[in-house]
């Protein structure tokens, strides 16, 4: 099927409107940009339907047990509209599930990792066009057992997203499609990772040496160096709690526990063991989940500060020690989790490690920005915003990565807030950022300048309305439907109120972006090969490029961060050009 | 936006890829960093992915075992563990190993037919291991060691729990037997070999029955639990238990005694029920032969009064014989199965529930381990099939050493588990 | 438009800072946020900690967004020049400060509240009774459960998990100004005991046996929460927290006693005194073998 | 790139064969002194007949990696995967170690009840006289 597909398949207007070829092209596809286009459409639909599950959570939080509008009375007929605390942590649950593992995951090293790395190292597809494929397509069982878990009698999982047992094992069956899933999307992630390892080890053009690689393309390196050792460990845990639940093995469970049906399982597991093994992939992930995004967000700040990346070599060198350091420091999860707390000590000191490689990051940014010649381009706020929120996140991790601290703040809203300026403010703007940079590339064409920056503002806006003040909720746990049970809890209701506000306000400007997306996809202005003036490979094909990605051989001669280079009258200087 | 900084023109890329076969690209030149085919690098980055994935797997295992209860781990023996067995595996996939080196070094030297040789012993060698594989997981569910609950027979301790379930599990296997029975009555087939209902019937009598008044009646918790213990010892004994063995021994003594001594009282009360019997017909025939009746009412009170006393001898006659029963039971029961060296359970084909400490744990690890390391195999051996199809000359050589490096790594995997769970 | 931006990013640090130091100092509207006051010398050390960090990553934040709202509105490009910006691709030793500073930092920070986490969760109260110093024994034995708490006052002989246990449900009553150790179990899945006043969290786990100690210098009337994802019901579970002076303690314990009459105690926990097991579904299944082999006591 | 040039260039089929055989009887050797070791008066401290059998397993692992494997005649690549690796797999092992020392300290009493327990121990009285007999 690899010969079938030989068209110059991503034009959108080509010219066999058979549908047989239309299926060759785009459902059978193992060019890696159209793969990469289905990772992007594909995440981008879960995007918002995780979106969706947030707003009935914020809903929940601030007006607790009154009517949803328009679903609560399609859902919740029986009780008048009212959502049972159960269904509230389902939303909970598979939002956090669908945002991690079908929206950011996907989105960072399935669709830009497949579109760009080929075309950053100078590739014609990926080394093995046919893993990739099915590297997609085993995102599909997972998207039908979550799917299908929602039609389950409770909804959907509900154990939260870390299903730690013996919760998880107490569950219905959504619980199972859910571990499944994890599986499914643990496979594709670990193909995918072993072929964009080998592409970027063994495909890179002439005098493309590893120090002349976009920080894009390094950040999805090591993003696949960590999926690869870490991914393993996820699946045989999630295989180990699939056996707990189907046939009573007992691995994360101690004795004299009797599952949902009364039956007693064998006993003689360790609870404890699930979350070692669970973050140990998981805190990795959640590297995982950044690294592109701030190798992706180099780039752009580089290109539009015209300005060479400062300290290039550190940057790298950082982004592996963010790795190495990466899996071991999973444990400060677990601070209060009943671990060793002498072993927790060991696991503090190297999350306090941690913040050191990422703090050179925010500082190189910055000195990327000094002295530049700033153009505000939409994609160029999107990554300024990455950059100051992400200095919001990083400094709330060194405050919990203090023990004595994470007593206080652990499994409370301190922590969403944490993690939503981690994960949302910075990955999600990053990624908002990516797709308005290499849109022209994907498509043909310009995305709307001021829909976007419209569309940049609102968002930044709302999202710190939105998860700036949970940063003084470190009294409120977290996961409960119902917070205001609790006296010292009741007063904190009018800023839940105000968070929800700002919270629908940002899932209302997300519109504004899916009407820019589609406007743009078939009104935007032309785009030439290089609008941006950027300097990387992906640069000099055309755009979209065609099947087989370069016209001519790229021969790289110099780094991918020459602007504004002296010995060129223009301010940039293509990583081909000859001087 | 800006052509002039372009590095090329702008013809060719459109119409790039429309003349059919070809991938109507240019064939692009590459600087790989790692001197080996792309295929292979992949491989090896795979295997460090199953790398880490047994390494979860082990670990799991290092911490269940090592953190289980002093001493409460399972010995080979317990678990019909053949440690040679294991070896023999070992050897298989050492044998293996070598087989698909020599194979690759064939296909290598374009020896395509001498390639395939190696490559066909290979594959048999690694059916060969699935097989004892399969041999040895039988000869665990046989036992009734399954990981999981519902069917596993394993308790960790010889509690109340146990006895229930022991109680049950015989009471069910008896019901049964007897309904089979009379259905073969009713056919009129004579039943035969029912030894087996009567064996049951007797471990039930003499010894579930016995433990479970044994238990009821112990006011000592060390007694209580020596009962249960010895109960799980004559079913599945693990080790010599000198402990347990002492007790039943003088357990028996002691039974001995008792019935020795209930068999004195049953003569005497025999002898008063003789005696008895002997006055009423004494006394009835007065009654018959007597005349006067004045003195009847007398001998009639006197007549009732022995046959009073006769009704109370009898009663107690068989209350000593109810007594006796469960005693004698247990003696039988002590004669007939104490001797056996395997226990109930190996001795009668039963499938009665056993107490292996940790039991459960250790099937659970034991087969996740071995039944991951088995659908490895079980990969290698598809991968095996498909090669066997192609002709291996020089050109599949990479190819082989590809499925080699995989094979080689279910060997190593093999290496760590063959002493963890056979020899440790 | 370029100035509008660089305001937007400088007024990140400005509001971001501002609204964490009302909530810190309690100035309206924020005056409730952040976390209430502090009952125990332990939650002092962490609030002295939480809040010093704060302001250093207050301190970082400012200086950071700062110099990016300020590199905004400096050198955007106003299309009113034709110079490049400037060829700098790295500066080492700027570089080297950047990196050592920060790394003096947290390395400081690590071994600054090694001693706190110690003392919270490591070295647990000792008594020392004829000159042999031992752990001080728990006063109550937390039970959690879906979806509630159960409390058993160690009785006469001070020891828990013994009949004498007094049994209260989601009510823990405490003298003020004692050191107090609470010994920590669960019924059936993972909870987490909360009381934000004493800045106590800990996870309890089924099968582990877990100890917290405190000491809180005021009477007065808090809660307990769940903060482990538990079902269903994980957002009910809450229990009251009293401290009291040692004298009400005392009236207090004595009155549970009285009503805690040996009927009662069948009603509420018909499994305790079956040979001790703790655990519901143990005790169930033991009364399910008891009941099989006729043991019915 | 020629496939077959990519491994062992330097040595000729020949002397592979004789290495390949060499390495197959070490492999036999070490499993016969491993089930030694299992069988003999090192397991009487169970720790030495242990690490003795892992010793023994890795001495095996390293023969295959090496000689069956190819990477004696690899060039330096080679360490930058194994390295990595093993460095995570035994990372993750050692730091669970510690939950396992702590984790039958911990156990609370009903689990302890409900525990597995050794039936021979040699600490308990055997005399059976010792126990009153109902």
């Amino acid at each position: 099927m690899a010969e079938t597909s030989v068209e110059n398949s991503i034009t959108p207007d080509h010219k066999g409107n058979v549908v047989s070829r239309f299926v060759w092209t785009y459902v059978f596809a193992t060019d890696h940009k159209v793969i990469g286009l289905q990772f992007l459409f594909s995440s981008l639909i879960w995007f918002f339907v995780g979106g969706f599950l947030a707003l009935a959570v914020r809903w929940q939080l601030a007006w607790p047990w009154s009517d949803m509008p328009i679903f609560g009375h399609m859902l919740f007929a029986e009780s008048g509209g009212q959502m049972s605390p159960g269904f509230y942590n389902m939303l909970f649950t598979m939002h956090a599930t669908i945002m991690i593992f079908f929206v950011i995951i996907p989105i960072l090293a399935g669709a830009f990792g497949n579109y760009l790395i080929p075309l950053m190292v100078g590739a014609e597809d990926m080394a093995f066009p046919r893993l990739n494929m099915l590297s997609y397509w085993f995102m599909w069982p997972a998207f039908a057992c979550i799917i299908l878990s929602f039609f389950m009698p409770e909804y959907g999982a509900s154990a939260g997203w870390t299903s730690y047992p013996p919760l998880s094992v107490f569950q219905g069956d959504a619980q199972s499609l859910w571990l499944l899933a994890m599986v499914f999307v643990g496979v594709s992630s670990m193909m995918g990772s072993i072929n964009y390892l080998t592409t970027i080890i063994q495909m890179r053009a002439p005098g493309m040496t590893m120090f002349r690689m976009p920080m894009t393309v390094w950040g999805m390196f090591i993003t696949a160096i960590m999926q690869a050792f870490a991914l393993p460990v996820l699946t045989a845990a999630l295989l180990m709690q699939l056996s707990d639940r189907l046939l009573m093995t007992g691995f994360f469970l101690p004795e004299n526990i009797a599952v949902n049906n009364g039956v007693a399982t064998s006993g003689g597991g360790q609870v404890l063991l699930w979350q070692h093994l669970f973050w140990f992939y998981s805190h990795p992930a959640v590297y995982i989940m950044i690294l592109p995004a701030m190798g992706m967000v180099s780039d752009i700040i580089s290109c539009f500060s015209r300005k060479p990346l400062f300290g290039y070599r550190p940057m790298v060198y950082s982004i592996t020690a963010i790795a190495g350091l990466g899996f071991i420091v999973w444990g400060h999860h677990m601070f209060i989790s009943g671990m060793n707390h002498t072993l927790a000590m060991s696991f503090m000191v190297s999350t306090m490690l941690i913040a050191l490689p990422s703090g050179i990051k925010v500082f190189n940014w910055i000195g990327t920005l000094w002295g530049g010649k700033l153009q505000l381009t939409t994609p160029m706020l999107f990554c300024v915003g990455f950059v100051a929120m992400f200095v919001i996140g990083g400094l709330s991790g060194i405050v919990m990565s203090a023990p004595p601290v994470d007593i206080v703040i652990h499994d409370t809203y301190y922590i969403v807030a944490h993690l939503h300026y981690v994960l949302f403010a910075s990955s999600v703007l990053g990624v908002l950022g990516a797709i308005y940079f290499w849109f022209p590339k994907m498509f043909g064409r310009m995305m709307n300048e001021r829909l976007g920056k419209i569309h940049f503002f609102l968002t930044f806006v709302f999202l710190n309305g939105t998860f700036f003040p949970m940063h003084f909720l470190s009294r409120m746990p977290r996961r409960v439907a119902d917070p205001y049970i609790y006296e010292g809890l009741k007063d904190l209701l009018p800023l839940n109120q105000f968070m929800t506000i700002c919270a629908i306000g940002m899932g209302l400007t997300q519109l504004i972006f899916v009407a820019n997306f589609f406007g743009s996809m078939f009104f935007g202005a032309k785009a030439g090969r290089n609008p941006w003036n950027a300097n990387t490979l992906e640069w000099t094909t055309v755009s979209p490029p065609p099947h087989g990605n370069f016209d001519v051989q790229p021969v790289v001669r110099r780094g991918p961060y020459e602007y504004s280079h002296p010995e060129t009258d223009s301010d940039f200087f293509p990583q081909t050009k000859t001087s | 936006m800006n052509s002039k900084a372009n590095p090329s023109n702008e013809t060719d890329a459109t119409n790039g890829g429309l003349d059919g076969g070809s991938h109507g690209h240019i064939e692009l030149k590459y600087q790989p960093a790692v001197p080996v085919p792309k295929g292979k690098l992949a491989v090896w980055l795979f295997l460090s992915t199953e790398i880490m994935f047994f390494t979860a797997l082990i670990g799991t295992y290092i911490v269940l075992r090592f953190g289980a209860p002093e001493g409460s781990w399972p010995t080979p023996g317990d678990v019909r563990v053949l440690e040679w067995l294991g070896a023999v595996n070992t050897f298989v996939l050492i044998c293996s190993s070598v087989t698909i080196v020599f194979g690759m070094e064939a296909a290598k030297q374009n020896k395509a037919g001498k390639a395939k040789s190696w490559l066909f012993g290979t594959f048999v060698l690694g059916c060969v291991f699935l097989g004892i594989k399969a041999y040895e997981y039988n000869s665990k569910f046989e036992h009734g060691i399954h990981p999981g609950t519902p069917r596993s027979l394993l308790y960790d301790r010889a509690d109340l729990n146990y006895l229930s379930a022991v109680k049950s599990n015989l009471d069910a296997e008896i019901l049964s037997l007897e309904k089979e029975k009379t259905a073969l009555v009713s056919e009129s087939v004579v039943p035969h070999d029912h030894d087996v209902l009567d064996t049951l019937v007797l471990i039930r009598a003499g010894l579930v029955q016995w433990t479970q008044r044994t238990v009821g009646e112990a006011e000592n918790p060390m007694m209580r639990e020596l009962a249960l213990e010895s109960l799980a010892h004559q079913i599945n004994p693990r080790t010599s238990n000198p402990r347990v063995e002492a007790y039943l021994a003088s357990e028996n003594a002691d039974v001995k005694n008792q019935i020795a001594e209930l068999m004195g009282q049953q003569e005497t009360v025999e002898q008063d029920v003789r005696e008895m019997q002997e006055r009423i017909d004494v006394l009835s025939e007065q009654l018959k032969a007597e005349q006067d009746d004045a003195r009847k009412p007398d001998i009639e009170s006197e007549l009732s009064a022995a046959t009073e006393a006769s009704k109370t001898a009898a009663t107690k006659a068989t209350e000593l014989v109810d007594l006796l029963t469960p005693l004698e039971n247990r003696v039988s029961a002590y004669e007939q199965f104490n001797g056996l060296h395997e226990g109930l359970n190996e001795h009668f084909h039963l499938k009665l529930p056993m107490v292996i400490p940790s039991g459960n744990t250790w099937a659970n690890t034991y087969f996740l381990m071995t039944g991951f390391h088995a659908l490895h195999v079980l990969g290698g051996l598809v991968a095996f099939m498909v090669l066997l199809m192609l002709r291996l000359d020089r050109s599949r050589a990479g190819l082989m050493e590809n499925v080699g490096l995989y094979w080689h790594f279910v060997d190593i995997v093999w290496i760590f588990l063959f002493p963890l769970l056979y020899l440790f | 438009m370029n100035r509008f931006w660089s305001v937007l990013f400088l007024l990140v640090p400005v509001l971001g800072i501002a609204s964490i130091l009302m909530a810190m100092y309690g100035v309206a509207p924020l005056e409730s946020a952040w976390l209430p006051k502090s009952l125990s010398q332990a939650g002092d050390t962490i609030d002295q900690l939480f809040n010093g960090i704060h302001l250093l990553a207050a301190f970082i934040l400012a200086g950071t967004v700062f110099t990016i709202g300020w590199a905004l509105w400096r050198f955007s490009d106003r299309g009113d020049s034709d110079a490049k910006a400037l060829y700098i691709t790295h500066n080492t030793k700027l570089e080297i400060t950047w990196t050592v500073i920060p790394a003096l930092i947290l390395v400081f920070l690590a071994f600054f509240q090694m001693k706190s986490w110690a003392e919270n969760k490591m070295e647990r109260p000792t008594v020392t009774v004829n000159g042999v110093s031992s752990f001080k024994p728990p006063m109550v034995m937390v039970k959690a459960k879906r979806f509630g708490w159960e409390f058993y006052y160690a009785g006469d002989d001070g020891v828990v998990e013994t009949e004498d246990d007094i049994f209260v449900e989601n009510l823990l009553v405490l003298p003020a100004g004692e050191e107090i150790v609470l010994q920590m179990e669960s019924r059936d899945v993972i909870h987490s005991f909360y009381v934000p006043e004493l800045r106590l969290k800990q996870d309890i786990v089924p099968g582990m046996t877990q100890f917290v100690w405190f000491n809180a210098r005021e009477e007065k009337e808090v809660e307990i929460m769940c903060t482990e994802l538990c079902g269903w019901g994980h957002y009910m579970m809450k229990a009251d927290l009293n401290f009291v002076s040692r004298a009400q303690f005392d009236a207090w314990i004595a009155e549970q006693k009285s009503a805690y009459s040996p009927e009662f105690k069948k009603a509420v926990e018909p499994t305790a005194s079956l040979r001790g097991s703790s655990s519901l579904y143990s005790a169930e299944r033991l009364i399910a073998a008891q009941a099989d082999l006729g043991f019915e006591k | 790139m020629n496939e077959t040039d990519a491994i062992n260039r330097d040595a000729t089929g020949n002397s592979n064969t004789k290495v390949f055989l060499f390495v197959f009887l070490m492999l036999c050797a070490l499993t016969g002194i491993s089930f030694w070791v299992a069988n003999s008066y090192l397991m009487e401290n169970r720790v030495v007949g242990w690490s003795a059998m892992m010793l023994v397993s890795v001495a095996k692992a390293l023969l295959v990696i090496l000689f069956f494997m190819h990477l004696w005649w690899e060039r330096a690549w080679k360490y930058v995967l194994t390295i990595p690796a093993l460095f995570m797999g035994v990372l993750l092992v050692l730091l669970l170690v510690p939950d396992v020392g702590y984790r039958y300290l911990t156990y609370s009493k009903d689990r302890r009840e409900n525990a597995p327990k050794p039936v021979v121990s040699d600490t308990i009285d055997v005399n059976p006289a010792n126990y009153e007999i109902r």
